[in-house]
């Protein structure tokens, strides 16, 4: 089920029952948010390390999580715009050398932009043949990034990618230990994910998940499926070339391998093992898959072992991830005496 | 100049050969599950592992080794086949991707946590060169060719004669109906799926050769070979397929010495996508399926 | 009342759990004693096999000096770090080995691409990166005088080994026509580069020139164009594991015996050979050092190294082994094993290593010799060691 | 103006490949008027539907509505003008969303300006919704779900999803509505009130009605005027008593 309908249902619930006990989310919410800003005070540089990559794989899988969980579109792209996003920022960095918010802005608009003209053909196409087009974009987007030597370095990638530098005025400091890049990334997670929020909740939110749910009955009621369709495919890879941006920025490096399918595999299964179509489930799926297995060293193979298994356990078993979960979770918080 | 050509088109028939194998079953599949197999290379790299392990450990004669890469294959598909494959006949396109990106994850990762993720040697095979009109060819690669023949014609007679081909051409033609007249949709399914599996390892068997080098990774970039032939050649067509493996495998060596070997790899998707931006549905219709 | 109760304590409950379990996972620097050595390779993923070799040696080099009773009393161990060979993981597991395993040195890694992308990170850290295995010129331009002072080599660079090659191949066998074909990363680009720049002292030429990736399997378009092409050698610069398909290949395009691969991917190797006798006789390479070379250091190695695992050592094991003894002496010489006098003890160290003796140079570069073979008879025969003093750009 | 059909179709031709699925065909609507089309099946009703609400492209011929020429427009640009909308045999609601979430999304094409505008974020946006909000509950009240307004609407029974759709499409406030086959597989004690449904908006909010129905009994009841389809032509029009009598209409039902 869908957070709209489930937030629409508590506050048509509020107004009907008479409310004795507290609700416990909002403090629960603000906690949790308190608890992120005061994290490095009690954590270590590794645990951040380990935060600071879920919270930039969150980027694409927000992305990913518009295209499928609210408008229906499974596709493998996702890794072919964070490369794009990488190698946006690292060229920019690395030749021009402009700062870091020049280049992360530069990197979502450039992704959104290439989107557009690949979006018109791809988005033409049916289920299958979707799924192999947009699994054609990484595998091409790795070509050109281990081809175009005079512009890529090729297999050699882009190394020393300046750390991200502000100036306002006389005052300038650089982004560069752990903690600074953590307090850096969380506000941009932060406001992401508000972004992601106020576009599923505006009135074309609501549109996306009608066009999931039944692309024909959304047309017959007016709604321009195939214009939503080619701008949430442009959100969505602009979140996922803000992501490479980062990425690039915290790694320092960006080689043609961040062009690979293991990456878009893993924001799916972000998104499916979180629940897709909610927010929160998005959040907690990256923590989960990506920020506990760095945490925990898990060798790679392991990792993609017990990844496949959960694809598997996803398909056939709990199709909507941890979202009931989640929901079940709140609804605790939230429960009147 | 012009022998180097016909040279090199023969060393695509050759790879286009290898490709025909592989992508046959993933098609056969796909025509009867309604599923694109994502771990379809990984069962010919599992062939090619059941082989090397037999020869390396066991120090079993290549032919022998043929036959346990296969059945080891078959084996395995036996098991994902009972386990996934199964339960994905008319399950959601989406739900097919997704499952059998899950069996190629696991398939993959456990051959190279048990065997180590670096390159082995494959030893067997008959790697001798020899001359046919002018070409020098190793023996293994014409053995290649001459199975890749036996296949499509083996294929062909399956479906059109055998009761089990047939019942495959009406499953890929209409389930429903199946179903109603009697025909047991979930069998045909496992053993079209072990049957295009075992043509898989099969193809990696006999591959192994001439490739020298066995590592867990080498199915992923079978699969990503195989994709675009499948949907090029038609979803569920065979003989399209075949052409489309042919097609991919003489470009690919084209490319290769007229324009660089790094571009070689990326072929079959730029192909496929600029296919795909004139005619959705592929070269050859989906319509005539087997 | 008590449902209440309960959800508002569960709220704590779970911040004060957070708070406990993360807590801990920030652990301070050990002080007991031992001398904590990083070592980042490719473990897993398609060069595992370098990242195997490099750890046993380094492994079989800590054991030896533990045995010993450690450097100044201190036992060594050795903390891997998997770069799967791949310049993001590198930094990666660079990162983990600093923040989380708090390594006081690192040893890494085999790819050139993946050490370049990992200097600024050590650099940044204060801690001592020590390549034992990176033959890309670039690192130690960039190192010592050129910047990062953290930086150390003890291996020889590819514009070295371009030159002995060549100088080889040009007076010795009176080549002047080349085919390249080496493999795509920072270290095959690199020697082709370097090879480039001395083509005219020899007055030679590149006919064709091709670049593979890592795990690449058909080369047969390439060697039927280069066949063709009138190239009386080919340039491989690669990896090791495609020298035996390259060999079949040869063979069966016509070309095993008439145009030998001269450079560098373990032509020397047993394994290497019995692929392909044909197509690797009479192949020249530069290498850093080899099972076959001749001093009682490197038999007495090879020897050992074989009794523990098995199986005949390669350059890496060689390298990293050589490496961590090397290391192991610059702290007993420090005294200390405090960083920044471990770094100026390296300095001015002179090392007796099992080809000879190490020192460095302003750009932390250490002065090794490159021992040229050449495959004759189905063995290499060793023609010379050479070293040549390297011209920093400036 | 009045005088004027509010759906005009002449000569509507489509075919797929050599085989004529609907082969010019001339119909027009009257305002306020609930015209019935009927026909065996495989008489191209379906397809003749599609091509008039821009499903489908037709081959040939024109589509006029309210004067305006509409021929070749697609299924979501005729139906953001709010004018004509469309039911569907099958499929009726947005399953997994409920009762009022389905009303607010029929109607919101039709109250925002251009795709952009519904991304808003700000007062404008959210009072439009507001509205929209209360107008559908409005219409759930007439159309007598109040009471399951939370359910997912695809755990309803067919007959209550036929009314969710129906209370759909007056949320723009339509000129005219095209029915395929409103009656299909509900519950017969339901066709009385979807008939009545019918006939309130056609009186109080003056939408007039195109309807494929097979049920005999609806089509008397409802419509003044009846199209006869059969193998893509028209055969017959005319009112259900001339049409029941009609010989070819009755050969055209047996022989089909």
């Amino acid at each position: 089920m869908t957070e709209i309908v489930r937030d629409q249902t508590m506050t048509q619930a509020e107004s009907a029952v008479a409310t004795t006990g507290r609700d416990l989310r909002i403090p629960f919410g603000l906690a949790l948010i308190g608890l992120a800003c005061v994290a490095p005070l009690f954590l270590g540089n590794y645990p951040l390390h380990a935060i600071i990559i879920a919270l930039i794989f969150l980027l694409p899988a927000h992305g990913l999580n518009l295209l499928l969980g609210y408008t229906g579109l499974l596709s493998l792209a996702q890794a072919a715009f964070f490369g794009i996003g990488a190698y946006t920022s690292a060229l920019l960095a690395v030749h021009f050398g402009t700062p870091f918010y020049l280049n992360f802005l530069a990197a979502g608009f450039v992704t959104g932009a290439i989107a557009l003209p690949l979006g018109i053909p791809a988005l033409r196409l049916r289920s299958t043949s979707f799924v192999m087009c947009t699994l054609g974009f990484v595998i091409i987007g790795q070509a050109i990034a281990k081809n175009w030597i005079s512009l890529t370095r090729g297999d050699m990638g882009l190394a020393a990618i300046p750390k991200p530098h502000f100036s306002l005025g006389p005052a300038s400091f650089t982004v560069s230990g752990t903690v600074g890049f953590y307090y850096l990334v969380l506000a941009i997670a932060a406001l992401a994910t508000l972004a992601v929020y106020l576009i599923v909740r505006s009135p074309a939110g609501r549109n996306m998940i009608a066009i999931r749910e039944n692309e024909t009955l959304a047309e017959s009621v007016g709604i321009p499926t195939w214009h939503y369709k080619l701008i949430v495919f442009m959100i969505s890879a602009a979140f996922a070339g803000l992501g490479g941006s980062l990425y690039a920025h915290y790694l320092t490096v960006v080689s043609p391998l961040t062009f690979q399918m293991y990456y878009s595999t893993t924001m799916l299964i972000i998104v499916l093992g979180g629940g897709a179509g909610t927010i929160s489930g998005v959040i907690f799926g990256s923590l989960l898959f990506v920020g506990l297995t760095e945490a925990l060293r898990v060798a790679p193979e392991l990792r993609m072992i017990a990844y496949g298994f959960f694809l598997l356990a996803l398909v056939f078993y709990f199709p909507n991830g941890f979202a009931p979960l989640i929901g079940r979770f709140w609804s605790f918080l939230e429960r009147r005496k | 100049m012009f022998y180097t050509v016909i040279e090199q088109v023969v060393n695509g028939i050759v790879s286009g050969s290898v490709y025909a194998i592989v992508a046959v079953g993933m098609t056969m599949i796909f025509g009867v599950l309604r599923a694109i197999n994502f771990a379809h290379g990984e069962y010919y790299m599992l062939g090619t592992f059941g082989a090397w392990f037999a020869i390396d450990y066991f120090d079993l004669p290549y032919p022998v080794a043929i036959v346990i890469g296969v059945v080891a294959t078959a084996m395995i598909a036996v098991v994902v086949g009972n386990f996934v494959m199964q339960r994905i006949v008319g399950a959601p396109a989406e739900a097919g991707v997704l499952a059998t990106l899950g069996v190629a994850l696991i398939l993959q990762n456990t051959v190279i946590l048990v065997f180590g993720g670096s390159y082995k040697f494959f030893s067997g095979g008959y790697i001798e060169p020899v001359s046919i009109f002018g070409f020098t060819l190793a023996e293994q690669r014409i053995l290649i060719i001459i199975v890749g023949l036996i296949v499509f014609v083996g294929l062909e007679l399956m479906v059109t004669y055998s009761r089990m081909g047939k019942a495959m051409r009406a499953v890929s033609q209409n389930i429903e109906c199946c179903a109603v007249v009697g025909i047991d949709v979930s069998h045909i399914a496992l053993w079209t799926f072990i049957l295009g599996a075992g043509l898989a390892g099969l193809s990696g068997v006999l591959t192994a050769p001439v490739n020298v080098s066995v590592y867990g990774g080498m199915g992923e970039l079978i699969t990503f070979k195989t994709l675009p032939i499948i949907i090029m050649g038609g979803l569920g067509n065979v003989r399209g397929t075949f052409v489309a493996a042919m097609i991919l495998g003489i470009a690919e060596s084209l490319v290769a010495t007229y324009v660089g070997l790094q571009f070689r790899d990326t072929v079959g998707f730029a192909t496929l996508m600029l296919v795909l931006m004139w005619r959705p549905h592929g070269l050859f219709s989906a319509q005539a399926r087997f | 009342m008590t449902i209440e109760l309960s959800r508002r304590g569960f709220c704590i409950g779970t911040a004060l759990i957070g708070l406990q379990t993360m807590s801990s996972g920030a652990f301070a620097r050990s002080e007991d004693g031992t001398v904590k050595l990083g070592l980042v390779a490719p473990m897993s993923g398609p060069n595992a096999r370098y990242g195997a070799f490099s750890l046993r040696g380094a492994e079989m080099a800590a054991k030896e000096i533990n045995a010993g009773g450690g450097v100044g009393g201190r036992k060594i161990s050795v903390m891997p770090g998997d770069s799967q060979g791949t310049p993001v993981e590198g930094v990666s597991a660079t990162r983990r080995l600093i923040d989380q395993s708090q390594v006081d040195y690192i040893i890494g890694d085999v790819s050139s691409s993946v050490t370049l992308a990992m200097q600024p990170v050590a650099e940044d850290a204060g801690v001592l990166l020590l390549n034992a295995a990176s033959s890309n010129p670039k690192i130690t331009y960039k190192a010592g005088v050129g910047g990062f002072k953290w930086t150390y080599r003890n291996y020889p660079t590819d514009e070295n080994r371009a030159l002995i090659v060549l100088q080889y191949a040009a007076e010795k066998k009176g080549f002047t026509k080349y085919a390249v074909l080496s493999v795509d990363t920072d270290y095959g680009r690199a020697a082709i580069e370097f090879t480039k720049k001395y083509l005219p002292r020899f007055k030679s030429q590149i006919l064709t020139e091709d670049y593979y990736k890592e795990g690449e399997v058909d080369f047969r378009s390439v060697l039927a164009k280069i066949r063709d092409s009138g190239a009386q050698a080919i340039i491989m610069y690669g990896n090791a594991d495609s020298t035996p398909i390259v060999g079949r290949q040869m063979i069966e395009v016509g070309i095993a015996g008439k145009i030998p691969l001269i450079g560098n991917a373990e032509f020397n190797t047993a394994s290497s050979i019995k692929a392909a006798p044909k197509a690797l006789e009479g192949a020249i390479e530069a290498a850093a050092w080899l099972p076959a070379y001749d001093s009682p250091k490197s038999k007495a190695f090879v020897e050992k190294f074989i009794a523990e695992y098995g199986e005949a050592p390669n350059n890496h094991a060689y390298v990293h082994w050589e490496t961590v003894h090397l290391l192991a002496k610059a702290i007993e010489q420090a005294q200390s094993i405090d960083r920044e006098k471990v770094r100026a003890a390296l300095s001015t160290i002179h090392y007796e290593s099992a080809v000879g003796e190490v020192t460095f140079d302003d750009h932390n570069q250490a002065r090794l010799p490159m021992i040229l073979l050449e495959i004759e008879h189905g063995k290499p025969a060793i023609k010379g060691a050479y070293s040549a003093e390297i011209d920093y750009p400036k | 103006m009045s005088g004027l059909p509010i759906l005009d179709i002449s000569g509507l031709c489509k075919s797929y490949g050599a085989v004529r699925a609907v082969d010019g065909v001339d119909l027009h609507v009257n305002r306020g008027e609930i015209c019935g089309l009927i026909g065996p099946n495989g008489s191209g009703k379906s397809t003749f539907f599609d091509c008039v609400t821009g499903l489908a492209r037709p081959s040939a011929g024109a589509v006029k509505l309210d004067g305006q020429d509409i021929t070749g427009w697609s299924l979501n640009d005729i139906a953001r003008e709010g004018r004509m909308l469309r039911s569907f045999q099958k499929t009726v609601v947005f399953s997994a969303l409920d009762i009022e979430e389905n009303l607010v999304i029929a109607g919101q094409m039709f109250t925002f300006p251009g795709i952009w505008s519904t991304f808003g974020i700000g007062t404008a946006a959210r009072n439009r919704v507001a509205a929209l909000r209360e107008r559908a509950r409005e219409l759930i009240k007439i159309a007598g779900l109040w009471d399951v307004r939370f359910q997912p609407a695809g755990k309803l029974s067919g007959g209550q999803q036929k009314l969710i759709q129906f209370a759909s499409m007056l949320m723009p406030e339509p000129k005219l509505i095209l029915l395929d086959e409103p009656m299909a597989g509900i519950n017969p004690k339901l066709i009385e009130r979807v008939v009545d449904s019918i006939r309130l908006a056609n009186t109080s909010f003056g939408v007039s009605f195109l309807i494929i129905e097979h049920n005999i009994d609806v089509v008397t009841s409802l419509c003044k005027r009846v199209v006869v389809l059969d193998q893509g032509r028209k055969l017959a029009e005319g009112t259900p008593d001339e049409i029941v009598q009609n010989q070819a209409v009755r050969e055209a039902y047996l022989g089909g």
